[in-house]
């Protein structure tokens, strides 16, 4: 149990460390992919506590999401490389504040609330993915069609924000 | 103990892959060359550049080869060798191999030139074309493996292999390898022609010798899941499981170095937009046709 | 001994890598690896393996003429190659700006073997050093000057505060020559839009100083008066007017901050719709950043000498200017040459069709001397002239392979084209199903249509010779007027489409017809020049060379060759070039260069 | 191997290939150090010095791309579990399979339609 706790304490410190450089360095792709490496600490962290196949997906998508918008800052925003040294923090008094108000709320939540029994072994790993399939077919079915739905509808919004309307004649 | 025969037979599988390679590139079989280029690029300096993002410029070629590495845990040669058979192995092969485009993203970025820059970005519009058209296939193996463990696919294909089950996943999915190996003709973010050597351009000496230790191992890796998916993994007639394995990884390695060679490099906007307009219907047509073989022959 | 061995004494672990580095030879091809199968040298049947990027070469082989301007380009790359490294030099050359050659061989396909054994010698032997002397060369020395972000022309040798904003100055290395020797050598570019003003080496365009007032936030408002910018009020400053359409492209600028700490809060904050207000748009309205990156005499992709200033927009080209840094001087060198002297020297000017120009200059001569020939020598010389027709166009293949990563077809047409340079007539026979075997091959490799479909279209109305004409459908063939290859059944080939893909079938039927041609004139002899007596007179030829038609005028004084004045396809084919890549895909920018087939040596000052 | 000793044999492996890569590293070290030269630590271009720096708003063209992908990411997302249980729950799964790819195959046409899946 002992190393199971130290794994997960150790990959958390990790994802919080990554995520203080995300805001502590200059150059934006940096920032990104310390973004990208924070969440992949977090995946470690799943798999520690012996969720497989979350921690697998939040390692896999969050690498390819986090380039996508690496490419997006470089794109929008000054000065990528960070040459400049810009600092870029602003209402520092306010956001320190915010910031230990909700983790003391996040501490408060964990410690006060009633999880309910302990379960005393988690189902294996395989197990546990058909148990999620089981569920998005069965139970959830209405929440699998309706994030179709939205992540339908993000699509089109992308595309109405981004895209130039086509002239008509290169309709190619 | 089967992990340290796996990484061995890894390393030694990287050494025919060079062979080969080199073999392909100048036409000339010979057995040491790979060993006398590892031993001078030991030898030679390794030169930081000017102005570079050193914690890019070190981590990457580090990167590239763990993400092989780690994606090789999940390859079983035979039914009791592998070294992690993780319940999501399927997942888990494609989890390590995104870490490829990390890897050359801070490649490019790192030293601050014109051309690795290029390459870089190149890779991520790369990456956006051939990741569905991995991701897409795998679903369709598992759905008929019913498992994500890579030894249930491998037994689930004992009476027909998947390239006979689902001739287009297999299609799609190698081409997809391809690219992401970045092996011509999808070679756009090395590309010798246009970028000068991109992304590798700034590397030398021992750098210069992991990043490419990293893309033979890489290689090697990309044929061993082709095998395990397609190809019937460790099965076949009368030869022991890992002589099968062997065999068919290293026809696979051949057939992906000396096929690229036959083809111009691809145009980055041809490539994105056949594998989006032909390659994602079709991936989506075959998870359909699987779906329903599946369910009329159990 | 070699100059660029590494520091450390030959011990058992370094003897090993050091004979290791011996077998593992990586050659970089100065000025390129066209020239170098142009002069009949295989280099990797030689055990040498060419190279991309200079890091990756541990050999710099130099080889055919280095002009003064590529002299500083081969000691760039000299300097950036990574030690233990090698100097390789075929034929005499007299290499200034270079350490001492390592290895020294002929010019030949025999010299490059010996050679090769030798430098393994020198590398098992020497790699590793006690005593190295650094390569030092003045193109190498940087001097710090301190520039505005804000305002580009203020440049000082000191730190200090900005005279107009007073933000300090942010330091930038630059390179202590005055200015580029070759960046204001014969500079085209036909951009008329926006005069180029090349931003990263400001100052040294002399313009006309009458004052003008602009603000710092918005280059694009000029006043003749001092007054207040309309849109931020901020005060005009005085700045001496360049040409007046020229707005200075601040792209570069906010990149290239260096380690000055513009907080925020005191500037005001600068939304990045301020910022790129006035950077021009691309086609998608994106206002982004353009870089400025050369792609350099010796760039893999382009031939060797020609050097393309691309400004980037992403990986589109925004801009883009053309250098020859190979061209050669003046042709009749001393007051005056002797006629054979004369013909040596043409042969020489261009590496890429030696007998071509050979055949020119005979020409002319025997125009100016009145001489006519015999119809048997004329057709051996057409058999010459085609044949190494064949060879360039098979270059030009392997050269485009390289380029558009064609692993194979490299391979095969150089091996070709290195035999077509020295084949008899009986050999060309035997050769002839090979290459049409290649051909066939070629057209139809998947996905090559595809790649070079529309792709480097030239407008219909400009001046274009040779093949690249005759993939635009002009005819301006020198061999239609010429009798004697009309005799021997010469029909042009044309297309249509004016293309990459139209020019790349216009040279592959060129291949399959002048085979036709060679069997029909039925014998292949090098021109030789016969003698010219003490005349005064002006005679001028025109040949067909494989880049199209080459025209040459020269004048006699009692048998010394007095002036020649040399008329290159190349030199108009330059200008082709901007239009042509203008917002294209770095990758297809390069090909539609590469597919113009330019000859660099040819376009003289 | 319980999944708790795969997790730990794959970080075994993650440290011993940075181990094996820093042992590589010492060797090279111990050949020689490196002898910093004028202009050698430029980037090379191909014959000429470029000192400016290149880190600047790259514009990417595939951002049209970009923007389905991460839609299709997610969608990724739902169907490995949906996969390993199809063949258990069978036709059920694949209707509602199928109308969950439907939709987003809409969204695909749209994005076409838009001219979104072109270079931009």
């Amino acid at each position: 149990m002992t190393a199971q706790t130290f794994f997960i304490g150790f990959f958390g410190v990790a994802a919080v460390w990554f995520g203080i450089v995300v805001f502590r360095t200059f150059s934006m792709v940096r920032s990104a992919l310390a973004l990208l490496f924070s969440q992949t600490a977090l995946g470690a962290m799943f798999l520690s506590m012996q969720v497989e196949f979350l921690g697998v997906l939040q390692i896999m998508m969050m690498a390819t999401e986090m380039t996508i918008m690496a490419i997006f800052m470089v794109m929008f925003m000054m000065d990528p490389g960070g040459l400049g040294k810009m600092d870029m923090t602003h209402q520092k008094r306010l956001s320190l504040a915010v910031g230990i108000v909700s983790f003391v709320a996040a501490v408060a939540v964990a410690v006060f609330i009633d999880w309910g029994p302990l379960a005393s072994t988690a189902p294996d790993a395989a197990q546990q993915t058909v148990d999620l399939g089981l569920e998005l077919l069965g139970r959830s079915m209405l929440i699998f069609e309706t994030a179709g739905i939205t992540i339908l509808t993000s699509m089109i919004a992308a595309i109405a924000v981004a895209i130039q309307p086509l002239k008509r004649n290169d309709k190619s | 103990m089967t992990t340290v025969f796996i990484l061995i037979s890894l390393v030694f599988g990287a050494y025919l892959v060079a062979v080969i390679e080199d073999w392909a590139l100048t036409g000339r079989f010979r057995l040491t060359a790979p060993v006398f280029s590892a031993l001078a690029l030991l030898g030679r300096e390794s030169v930081l550049p000017r102005k570079l993002d050193r914690v890019f410029f070190e981590v990457a070629p580090v990167l590239l080869l763990l993400s092989a590495v780690l994606a090789v845990a999940v390859v079983p040669l035979s039914p009791d060798l592998i070294i992690t058979d993780l319940a999501t192995g399927a997942l888990f092969i494609n989890a390590a191999l995104v870490y490829v485009l990390v890897a050359l993203l801070m490649a490019g970025w790192g030293p601050d030139g014109a051309y690795a820059m290029i390459g870089g970005w190149r890779f991520l519009g790369q990456l956006i074309a051939y990741a569905m058209l991995i991701v897409m296939p795998l679903t369709a193996v598992v759905m008929r493996a019913e498992s994500m463990l890579t030894t249930e696919i491998v037994v689930s294909q004992a009476g027909l292999w998947n390239i006979v089950y689902q001739p287009v996943g297999f299609v799609l999915f190698f081409i997809a390898a391809m690219a992401l190996a970045f092996l011509p003709p999808f070679d756009l973010p090395t590309s010798k022609g246009d970028l000068a050597g991109g992304v590798e351009a700034e590397y030398s000496g021992v750098r210069l010798a992991v990043f490419r230790l990293g893309r033979l191992v890489l290689i090697i890796t990309l044929a061993a899941a082709t095998v395990i998916f397609y190809l019937g993994g460790w099965q076949g007639p009368w030869l022991p499981p890992w002589a099968w394995s062997a065999i068919k990884i290293l026809v696979v390695t051949a057939v992906m170095l000396l096929g690229g060679r036959m083809l111009p490099r691809i145009r980055e906007a041809h490539l994105l937009s056949w594998c989006w307009i032909f390659g994602i219907p079709l991936a989506l047509l075959n998870i359909f046709l699987v779906g329903v073989l599946v369910l009329v022959f159990p | 001994m070699i100059t660029g061995a590494r520091l450390g004494t030959l011990t058992g672990f370094r003897r090993l890598i050091a004979s290791a580095m011996s077998h593992d030879l990586n050659v970089f091809l100065v000025p390129g690896p066209d020239i170098a199968r142009a002069q009949g040298l295989d280099i990797e049947s030689s055990g040498l393996q060419p190279v991309a990027s200079p890091r990756h070469a541990n050999v710099l082989l130099v080889m055919g003429p280095v002009t003064p301007a590529l002299q500083e380009a081969t000691a760039v790359i000299y300097a950036q190659m990574v030690r233990p490294r090698s100097l390789f030099v075929l034929g005499a050359q007299d290499l200034s700006s270079l350490p001492a050659a390592d290895v020294e061989a002929e010019l030949s396909q025999q010299g490059l073997i010996e050679g090769v054994n030798r430098l393994r010698r020198v590398f098992s032997e020497s790699a590793f050093r006690p005593s190295i002397s650094d390569f030092d060369v003045p193109i190498l020395q940087i001097r710090i000057e301190y520039t505005c972000s804000m305002h580009p022309e203020i440049v000082q040798d000191e730190p200090g505060s900005c005279p107009r904003c007073g933000m300090f100055l942010i330091p930038r290395e630059v390179q202590s020559m005055a200015e580029h020797r070759h960046m204001n050598h014969q500079k085209i570019n036909t951009d008329a839009e926006i005069p180029v003003t090349f931003t990263h080496n400001h100052g040294d365009h002399q313009h006309d100083a009458s004052m003008e007032y602009t603000c710092p936030m918005h280059p694009d408002v000029v006043q003749n008066e001092p007054g207040s910018c309309p849109r931020c009020g901020m005060n005009l400053e005085p700045r001496e007017s360049q040409t007046e359409s020229d707005h200075d492209h601040h792209h570069m600028d906010h990149a290239d901050q260096g380690n000055m700490n513009m907080d925020h809060d005191d500037m005001g904050f600068m939304s990045m719709i301020d910022v790129t207000k006035d950077l021009p748009r691309s086609e998608d309205g994106l206002p982004m950043e353009w870089i400025d990156a050369p792609f350099g005499p010796f760039f893999p992709g382009l031939p060797g000498g020609l050097l393309l200033l691309l400004t980037l927009d992403g990986d589109a080209v925004a801009r883009s200017e053309t250098h020859c840094l190979s061209e050669n001087t003046e042709l009749v060198q001393s007051p005056s040459m002797e006629p054979p002297n004369f013909i040596e020297r043409l042969t020489c000017v261009n590496p890429l069709s030696p007998i071509a120009y050979r055949l020119l200059a005979c020409r002319a001569l025997e125009h100016a001397a009145g001489i006519d020939i015999s119809a048997e020598t004329a057709r051996a010389r057409i058999g010459a002239l085609e044949r190494e027709r064949i060879a360039s166009h098979l270059g030009w293949l392997a050269l485009f392979a390289q380029q558009t990563g064609f692993d194979w077809l490299m391979r095969r047409a150089a091996s070709l084209q290195l035999k077509f340079l020295t084949a008899e007539f009986q050999q060309i026979k035997v050769l002839k199903p090979s290459v049409l075997a290649l051909i066939k091959r070629l057209q139809q490799t998947p996905l090559l249509k595809s790649r070079t479909a529309n792709i480097g279209q030239l407008m219909a109305d400009i001046v274009s010779y040779g093949p690249v004409a005759r993939a635009a459908g002009i005819d301006n063939d020198a061999r239609n007027d010429d009798k004697i290859c009309v005799a021997l059944g010469f029909t042009a080939v044309k297309q249509i489409r004016n293309d990459v893909l139209a020019r790349l079938q216009v040279r592959l039927d060129e291949i399959t017809h002048t085979l036709m041609l060679i069997e029909a004139a039925d014998a292949v002899v090098v021109p030789v020049s016969n003698t010219v007596g003490k005349i005064s007179s002006s005679g001028e030829a025109r040949v067909e060379t494989p880049r199209g038609m080459a025209h040459l005028q020269l004048t006699l004084e009692n048998g010394q060759v007095m002036t020649a004045q040399l008329d290159a396809p190349s030199t108009y084919h330059l200008n082709l070039i901007n239009p042509m890549i203008d917002q294209q895909e770095l990758g297809d920018a390069l090909m539609a260069v590469n597919s113009l087939d330019l000859s660099p040596w040819e376009v003289l000052q | 191997m319980t999944p708790l000793e795969q997790y730990g044999l794959l970080l075994g492996m993650l440290v011993g290939t940075i181990g094996l890569i820093l042992c590589l590293y010492a060797l090279a070290r111990q050949v020689g150090k490196n002898h910093s030269e004028p202009g050698k630590d430029v980037p090379a271009t191909s014959g000429q010095l470029s000192r400016d720096p290149v880190w600047v708003r790259y514009h990417a063209r595939y951002y049209g791309y970009a923007l389905l992908f991460l839609s299709f990411d997610m969608e990724m997302a739902f169907m490995y579990p949906w996969a390993i249980v199809y063949k258990q729950v069978g036709l059920v799964a694949l209707l509602d399979m199928g109308v969950f790819l439907a939709i987003l195959f809409l969204g695909l046409l749209y994005g076409w339609s838009q001219g979104a899946l072109r270079r931009q």
